[in-house]
């Protein structure tokens, strides 16, 4: 019989690898799985990767593979805004559904009728970060941001939505993706009056020195990370400083620490044990996000009962409470990502471990 | 008889395709002064090159000491008394006079090294007056000199000058000639690569004339010099 | 004449594959993989007239494909401007930046120009990736489709061709130009610069024509990519994309034109083959171009040429 | 006043890993006229290592040995597989040689190694030093440190010794080198290894600080590369002044000026010095007779 | 004297350093004449050359090119002026063939529009300058290897090609750094042939060179430098036995050439 062809281009190098990677891995670990256990419907999947690298130029060419060459009937991939952003025209005009695994929200508003995506919005970050501080009376930030795609983004979002929270923020500081020390910014910050709490936008390593940074200059306001960082590495990275952070983040973080009764706990404990036994490395929310994307795309095949591309679409569209790491998934032809606020928890670092906040 | 210290065997060597050297023979024994005149481009500076190894051959032999050094690299020939003079002077201009009469002693591990370079400062006073300074800065003539002490601080058992009186003034041109016979007295054996044809012969023992790549006269100096055909062709006489 | 055959062969060699290409290529995807060895190798036939022939190396050239490639971008979408006309004042934007910006440049030698020009370069993709209202950022924009005449200019192929037209044209272009004065005096300046001068040759002149020239190709490639892509990141103008442009060349063979589309080739082409190593990819890339310098070692095609020379001869 | 000592104390640290990458490039170069695209990936390799062996259950001092041997080793492999075979081939070549094995052994890095990011626990500790209300890690004094005694190392490898200056001298005129008895090939094979060595040494060194993963390499080579140039190419003063006066430049761009826009801010500096400096700071000014 | 001398230097010093190469040198060489710089290894010949073609600029002192003052004009000038030269240091564009670099030195003559040239319209002075080449090829004795690689060329070949790049320019003045080193005294002559020739075409030469055969025999006039400083002037019989001269530099093997001469 005939396998269900799914393609993804993801940056397993290059400066998002910290996205692709765990990707990557995810959904090898799963089409595996998934075979093993006798494929969808009795049908095998059959994925076929390449590595982007990180560039939107190679990405593109890559989309184009896939869908001329390899003939896939759904794209999960696509691990940065920017590769995903140059992708969309091929899949739109091939009409293959297109499953994104990046954040920006332009990715699905407007609604592009084939293109998806798994993970929850930075603009939901910033919202459940200025949600927690108005929760503390915190009201005046400083913003510390990565100049890469993702603190860039998240930045944009977090000014333009820190009014509708009562939030001002009073610096606004950015470093480079590859910066390896961030005091300079972070005394500015410091000095600025009135600054109640601190929140650091970006993923990858640059959280990690910002935290370091942040505990050597003795700096004790709250402070907020971006669920960029939701990976046990960072605590690693980052060492003793880390204790007393707080960032928004899907379950997955602390998937063992959920009581029972949490809808989520069966798929997240699931996923973790599954990741972490077979790729020897902690878990990260962006191989969660990848899980998400296949599972969205297998659920699709079950219920169509076809691998047509755009029987497949409908059926994406049609996701209902779907449990994914992320939270429930719910599609609308109006919303093509169906998370919503309550998907995120807030975290804090206690001990070295992840604790959810109250 | 001496001993014959370098036999080189029916040498050919090229640059890409185009042949330089076509089968060149020379015998140089020790303790003598042998002279090699030859028009532009005959192959003079290709044959000292493939002796000290820098120049690939692809047929014939060089033969040092009864050693066949044919596929030894350059640093080994030093090690075993071969030093250059070569053309175009080829100093360290960056390094300063000082290391580049220092480096030319680099084979060597004994304690007359300070010496020897007093020697040389001697032979050379402006290379004295300017030693910390970088060789790059030197005339043409003065890099020349400190071409020749750089070599002569290897103490050689043979050494190959390729023109070295091109670009010195006169007076240095006596003294070069003089510093050559005197190596002699030294023990130092000396193959000469010379456009002076007339200067070379008179100080050496035996001469060879080369031809675009072969070996066309060869014989004791003095004849060479009274034989008509170089006079004509090399010494413009 | 003999003697023009020989100087034009290498377009007529490009011309020959252009025109053959698409009856061999059979996805739109084989297409585009050719459109971007076109839109990169004009790029480094350009970069080949500085580095192969004047000598003077850059480390940023990327960035001039960069201000091509965002002029298509930004012009249209912010201020309204025809995609074509935008694409003719991003080429002149680039040409006159690099004027500007030669002149000084261009009096460091060496690595120290190699570090100038990195800078160069490093500063026009920083401004592009921090403007985000304008740029989008590191995320990149939505290059606006060409409209022409009421054509909506689209498909692999139509790009195919008119990037396979670019590429011909600057390989005619630079081939006239080696051959010329300019030409001459170029490759004066790169074996001696003091002997050029006191020959008349005013050699910052003509290191500047060469770095406008190159930058101008550049800046076209840029604009052809993003037409082709319909979307631009910064990476485009980054230093990677830079050190990939120099290596296109050198691979090809410096001076050669048909090397510069070679080296394009081999670069665009090779992580096309090379997926079906996986992750040992780059591993594979390294070694291919170190074991490519290692046995051809002035390029692959000047090493060819000298080899099918030396059989004949 | 606090504020500003804590950019310099920024700049320093920051400064001082770059320093410690351009002392890495001086060497290679000096020997070969070749700057290494490759030096990043021994900094890399350096501190990779170092965290794997560790990990493999190595005591921390002896992993770092380990690793800096390992990083030789791949150095000397570097020259001896592609740059000897190469012989004879011109500066460029040789450089596209450098940045093809650099994408090679990242490549390789990713496969043997990870392509997480990972720290080395700091060699005394992660408790600031407080003067005059400004902080800075003792780890930052380690890679000072560091830089100056590999900075002393060098300048007395250069100046004083024979084998230093047998470097130099196949570098200036490889054909003069050979005819006064150096073995060239040994002399550059062994400029490799010391360059491994020392960008090993750096990369164990500011791990603990920059954090480190198969990609770390990129960035600091073309930092150290920018601060050896400015400092003057091939001068192991020049690269930790160029090195530290970046570090200073980005500390105080972005404290004062822009963050944004504080590697621009760098960057535009060292053009301007170049401009007025063509040789770089402590570069000598080539003399070349006509 | 009659007309403006073609080059007239006055006061020229330079200093490299603490190295005080050139101080205070003065003299004229008029139109026509072969003259002669002649002095020991690093006496500031070259360094002289390089004053005059602009490649070095005097700390003090002026050059005067038929008058016109020229002090410090960058040698792509000073060219257009009608100076050319040759260097003692090989500084042929080895990469290029012999009679490319011949053409090179017709770029003044040539148009300069690139806008032309990347249009294919230079052939017109391709093929002039070629054409000129090769007749400046014929008379140094290399229109065999015009198409040669020039950095194939052996040493004194590359010198005479030096010659005729220089001769391209169409030059007044002709400045000429030892062009006789490394040639044997049968090459020298042939040296010495083309020399006169250039001369019989009008054109002024100003002769380094070490060889005091050619030197004595060819030269109108001769200065001495020392140290950077004039030691003598004067016509070549005066030279030859002046007593400082020959005890700076001529010595016995110079004043037996020069005998000879
Ligand atoms: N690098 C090179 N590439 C190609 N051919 C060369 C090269 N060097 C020398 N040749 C050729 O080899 C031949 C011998 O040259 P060589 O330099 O040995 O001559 P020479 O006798 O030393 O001449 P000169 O007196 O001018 O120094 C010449 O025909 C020359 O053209
Ligand atoms: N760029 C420079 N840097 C340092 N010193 C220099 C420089 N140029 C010339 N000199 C010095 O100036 C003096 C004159 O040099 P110049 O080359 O003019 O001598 P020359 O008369 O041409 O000698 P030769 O006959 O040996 O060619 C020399 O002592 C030389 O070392
Ligand atoms: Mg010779
Ligand atoms: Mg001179």
């Amino acid at each position: 019989q005939e396998t269900i062809k799914i393609g993804a281009v993801l940056s397993a190098t290059g400066p998002a690898s910290f996205l692709g990677d765990p990707e990557e891995k995810t959904l090898k670990l799963y089409v595996d799985r998934i075979n093993a256990a006798g494929g969808v419907g009795g049908r095998k999947i059959q994925l076929v990767t390449y590595d982007d690298g990180g560039d939107a130029n190679k990405a593109k060419t890559f989309a184009q593979r896939l869908v001329e060459e390899d003939k896939i009937v759904a794209m999960v991939g696509g691990s940065t805004t920017g590769t995903t952003m140059a992708m969309i025209p091929v899949f739109e005009d091939a009409e293959v559904p297109f499953i994104s695994l990046a954040g920006a929200i332009e990715i699905v508003e407007p609604v592009r009728k084939f293109v998806f995506k798994t993970p929850h919005t930075d603009k939901m970050a910033c919202e459940k970060i200025f949600d927690d501080l108005k929760k503390r009376s915190l009201a005046k930030i400083g913003l510390v941001s990565g100049t890469g795609g993702f603190g860039a983004s998240m930045r944009k979002q977090c000014l333009a939505v820190a009014a509708k929270y009562g939030v001002e923020i009073v610096a606004d500081e950015t470093y480079g993706p590859k910066d390896t020390d961030v005091t300079p910014q972070l005394t500015k910050i410091k000095g600025t009056a009135g600054v109640q709490a601190v929140v650091n936008a970006d993923f990858g390593q640059g959280p990690a020195i910002v935290t370091r940074n942040y505990r050597q200059l003795g700096i004790t306001l709250p402070f907020y990370q971006s669920h960029g960082v939701a990976s046990k590495q960072f605590i690693d990275l980052a060492g003793e400083a880390a204790n007393g952070v707080r960032l928004p983040a899907s379950a997955l973080l602390v998937a063992d620490k959920l009581p029972d009764s949490d809808p989520q706990k069966k798929t997240v404990v699931g996923y973790k044990t599954t990741f972490e036994e077979v790729a020897k490395q902690p878990v990260s929310t962006f191989g969660g996000h990848a899980y998400d994307g296949l599972m969205m795309v297998v659920d699709a095949v079950k219920r169509a009962n076809s691998t047509e591309p755009k029987k497949l679409r409908d059926a994406i569209e049609a996701t209902k409470g779907l449990m994914g790491t992320a939270g429930a998934i719910t599609m609308t032809p109006t919303d093509h990502m169906g998370l919503d606020l309550t998907a995120f928890r807030m975290l804090e670092i206690k001990n070295g471990d992840w604790t959810l906040a109250n | 008889m001496p001993e014959t210290l370098l036999e080189v065997d029916g040498l050919v060597s090229a640059y890409g395709r185009v042949k330089a050297l076509k089968g060149v023979s020379v015998t140089v024994r020790a303790g003598e002064i042998v002279s090699l005149v030859g028009g532009n481009g005959a192959g003079k500076t290709t044959l000292l090159r493939a002796i000290s190894g820098v120049q690939p051959v692809i047929g014939g032999s060089v033969r040092f000491l009864g050693e066949d050094v044919t596929r030894l690299v350059p640093h080994a020939r030093v090690a075993r008394g071969i030093a250059q003079v070569p053309e175009g002077r080829q100093i360290f201009a960056p390094l300063s006079i000082e290391d580049n009469l220092r480096l030319g002693a680099y084979r060597r591990r004994d304690g007359a090294i300070a010496a020897d370079m007093d020697a040389v400062y001697e032979l050379f006073p402006v290379l004295k007056a300017r030693r910390a300074t970088p060789a790059g800065g030197l005339s043409g003539g003065q890099q020349q000199m400190l071409a020749m002490g750089r070599a002569l601080m290897s103490r050689p058992k043979l050494l190959l000058l390729d023109e070295p009186s091109m670009g010195l003034a006169p007076i240095l041109v006596d003294q070069i000639f003089e510093i050559i016979a005197s190596l002699k007295q030294r023990g130092v054996t000396v193959f000469l690569v010379e456009q002076n044809a007339a200067a070379a012969l008179s100080i050496a023992d035996r001469g060879y004339v080369i031809e675009t790549g072969k070996i066309a006269h060869e014989g004791e100096a003095a004849s060479l010099l009274a034989d008509d055909r170089v006079r004509a062709a090399y010494l413009g006489i | 004449m003999p003697a023009l055959l020989r100087r034009f062969l290498p377009v007529l060699i490009l011309l020959a594959l252009v025109v053959a290409l698409p009856f061999l290529l059979k996805s739109a995807y084989q297409l585009r993989v050719a459109t971007l060895v076109f839109t990169a190798g004009l790029t480094a036939i350009g970069l080949n007239i500085l580095m192969g022939h004047a000598g003077q190396v850059s480390l940023g050239h990327a960035g001039f494909g960069g201000i091509g490639a965002y002029a298509v971008a930004i012009l249209p979408t912010h201020y309204g401007i025809h995609p074509l006309a935008a694409f003719g004042l991003g080429v002149c934007a680039a040409g006159l930046l690099a004027y500007a910006v030669g002149r000084p440049i261009l009096r460091l030698r060496g690595h120290y120009l190699a570090v100038a020009t990195l800078g160069m370069g490093m500063l026009i993709a920083m401004v592009i990736q921090n403007q985000q209202g304008l740029t989008g950022g590191p995320d990149g924009m939505q290059v606006p489709r060409m409209e022409l005449f009421g054509w909506r200019v689209r498909g692999a192929e139509t790009w195919y061709w008119i990037c396979g037209g670019f590429l011909i044209l600057g390989a005619v272009l630079a081939v006239n130009l080696i051959d010329s004065p300019t030409g001459r005096a170029l490759r004066a300046v790169h074996d001696s610069e003091v002997a050029a001068r006191v020959l008349g040759i005013d050699v910052a002149r003509a290191k500047l024509t060469a770095f406008t020239i190159s930058a101008v190709y550049a800046a076209t490639g840029g604009a052809l990519l993003a037409f082709v892509n319909a979307f631009v990141t910064p990476d485009i103008a980054g230093f990677l994309h830079s050190v990939e442009l120099v290596t296109m060349v050198v691979l090809g063979g410096l001076g050669s034109v048909v090397g510069a589309v070679v080296g394009a080739t081999i670069l665009v082409v090779l992580p096309q083959v090379l997926t079906v190593f996986h992750e040992y990819e780059h591993l594979a890339i390294g070694l291919i171009m170190i074991g490519v310098m290692i046995f051809m070692r002035a390029g692959v095609v000047p090493t060819l040429i000298g080899l099918v020379r030396g059989r004949s001869a | 006043m606090a504020e500003l000592l804590q950019f310099i104390f920024s700049g320093l640290t920051v400064g001082a890993v770059y320093a410690l990458v351009a002392l890495g490039f001086t060497i290679i170069y000096n020997a070969s006229d070749v700057v290494n695209f490759a030096q990043g990936e021994f900094v890399m390799l350096g501190g990779m290592a170092t965290v794997f062996l560790a990990a493999a259950g190595l005591p921390l001092p002896l992993a770092a040995i380990a690793a800096v041997v390992v990083t030789v080793a791949v150095g000397l492999g570097l020259y001896l597989f592609a740059i000897k075979p190469a012989r004879g081939a011109s500066a460029v070549t040789l450089i596209i040689i450098t940045i093809g094995a650099s994408i090679a052994l990242r490549g390789a890095a990713q496969i043997v190694f990870d392509k997480q990011f990972h720290r080395l626990p700091s060699f005394s500790g992660d408790d600031p030093i407080h003067i005059l209300g400004a902080t800075i890690l003792p780890q930052s004094l380690w890679v000072i440190g560091g830089a100056g005694v590999i900075l002393a190392a060098l300048w007395w490898f250069f100046r004083v010794t024979l084998t230093g200056k047998a470097v130099l001298a196949t570098a200036a005129n490889r054909l003069a080198a050979s005819l006064v008895g150096i073995d060239t090939r040994f002399v550059v094979g062994l400029s490799f290894a010391l360059s491994a060595a020392i960008g090993a040494i750096a990369g164990i060194l500011v791990a603990p600080i920059t954090l480190t993963s198969y990609e770390v390499g990129t960035m600091l080579a073309l930092k150290g590369f920018a601060a050896a140039m400015l400092g003057g190419m091939g001068n192991p003063i020049g690269a930790v002044a160029g090195g530290l006066l970046i570090g200073l430049l980005e500390a105080f761009g972005a404290g004062y000026l822009s963050s944004t826009y504080k590697d621009a801010f760098a960057f535009v500096v060292i053009l301007l010095v170049l401009f007025v400096m063509p040789g770089g700071l402590f570069g000598a000014r080539s003399v070349e007779r006509v | 004297m009659n007309a403006v001398p073609i080059l007239e230097l006055d006061g020229i010093s330079i200093a490299f350093g603490g190295l005080k190469a050139l101080s205070n040198v003065c003299f004229r060489v008029e139109k026509g004449e072969i003259f002669s710089v002649i002095g020991p290894n690093g006496a500031g010949k070259t360094t002289l050359f390089n004053i005059v073609s602009g490649v070095y600029r005097p700390q003090s002192g002026t050059v005067k090119l038929s008058g016109t003052p020229v002090t410090g004009e960058p040698p792509n000038r000073l060219a257009a002026r009608g100076l050319s030269r040759s260097f003692q240091n090989l500084q042929i564009f080895a990469r290029m063939s012999a009679a490319e670099n011949v053409m090179v030195g017709r770029h003044l003559k040539e148009s300069r529009n690139v806008a032309a040239h990347l249009l294919g319209l230079g052939g017109r002075d391709n093929r002039a300058s070629r054409a000129r080449a090769m007749d400046l090829l014929a008379l140094i004795g290399l229109a065999g290897d015009a198409d040669t690689p020039a950095g194939a060329l052996p040493y004194g070949a590359a010198k005479r090609l030096e010659i005729a790049r220089a001769l391209a320019t169409e030059p007044a003045l002709l400045l000429l750094d030892e062009p006789a080193a490394g040639c044997n005294p049968v090459e020298t002559g042939e040296i010495e042939e083309v020399i006169r020739r250039i001369a019989a075409m009008g054109i002024t030469v100003v002769l380094v060179e070490h060889d005091m055969k050619l030197v004595m025999r060819i030269s109108d006039r001769i200065h001495v430098l020392n140290y950077g400083e004039t030691l003598a002037e004067g016509r070549p019989q005066d030279i030859r036995t002046h007593p400082k001269v020959v005890e700076a530099y001529l010595g016995r093997h110079g004043s037996r050439e020069a005998a000879h001469a």
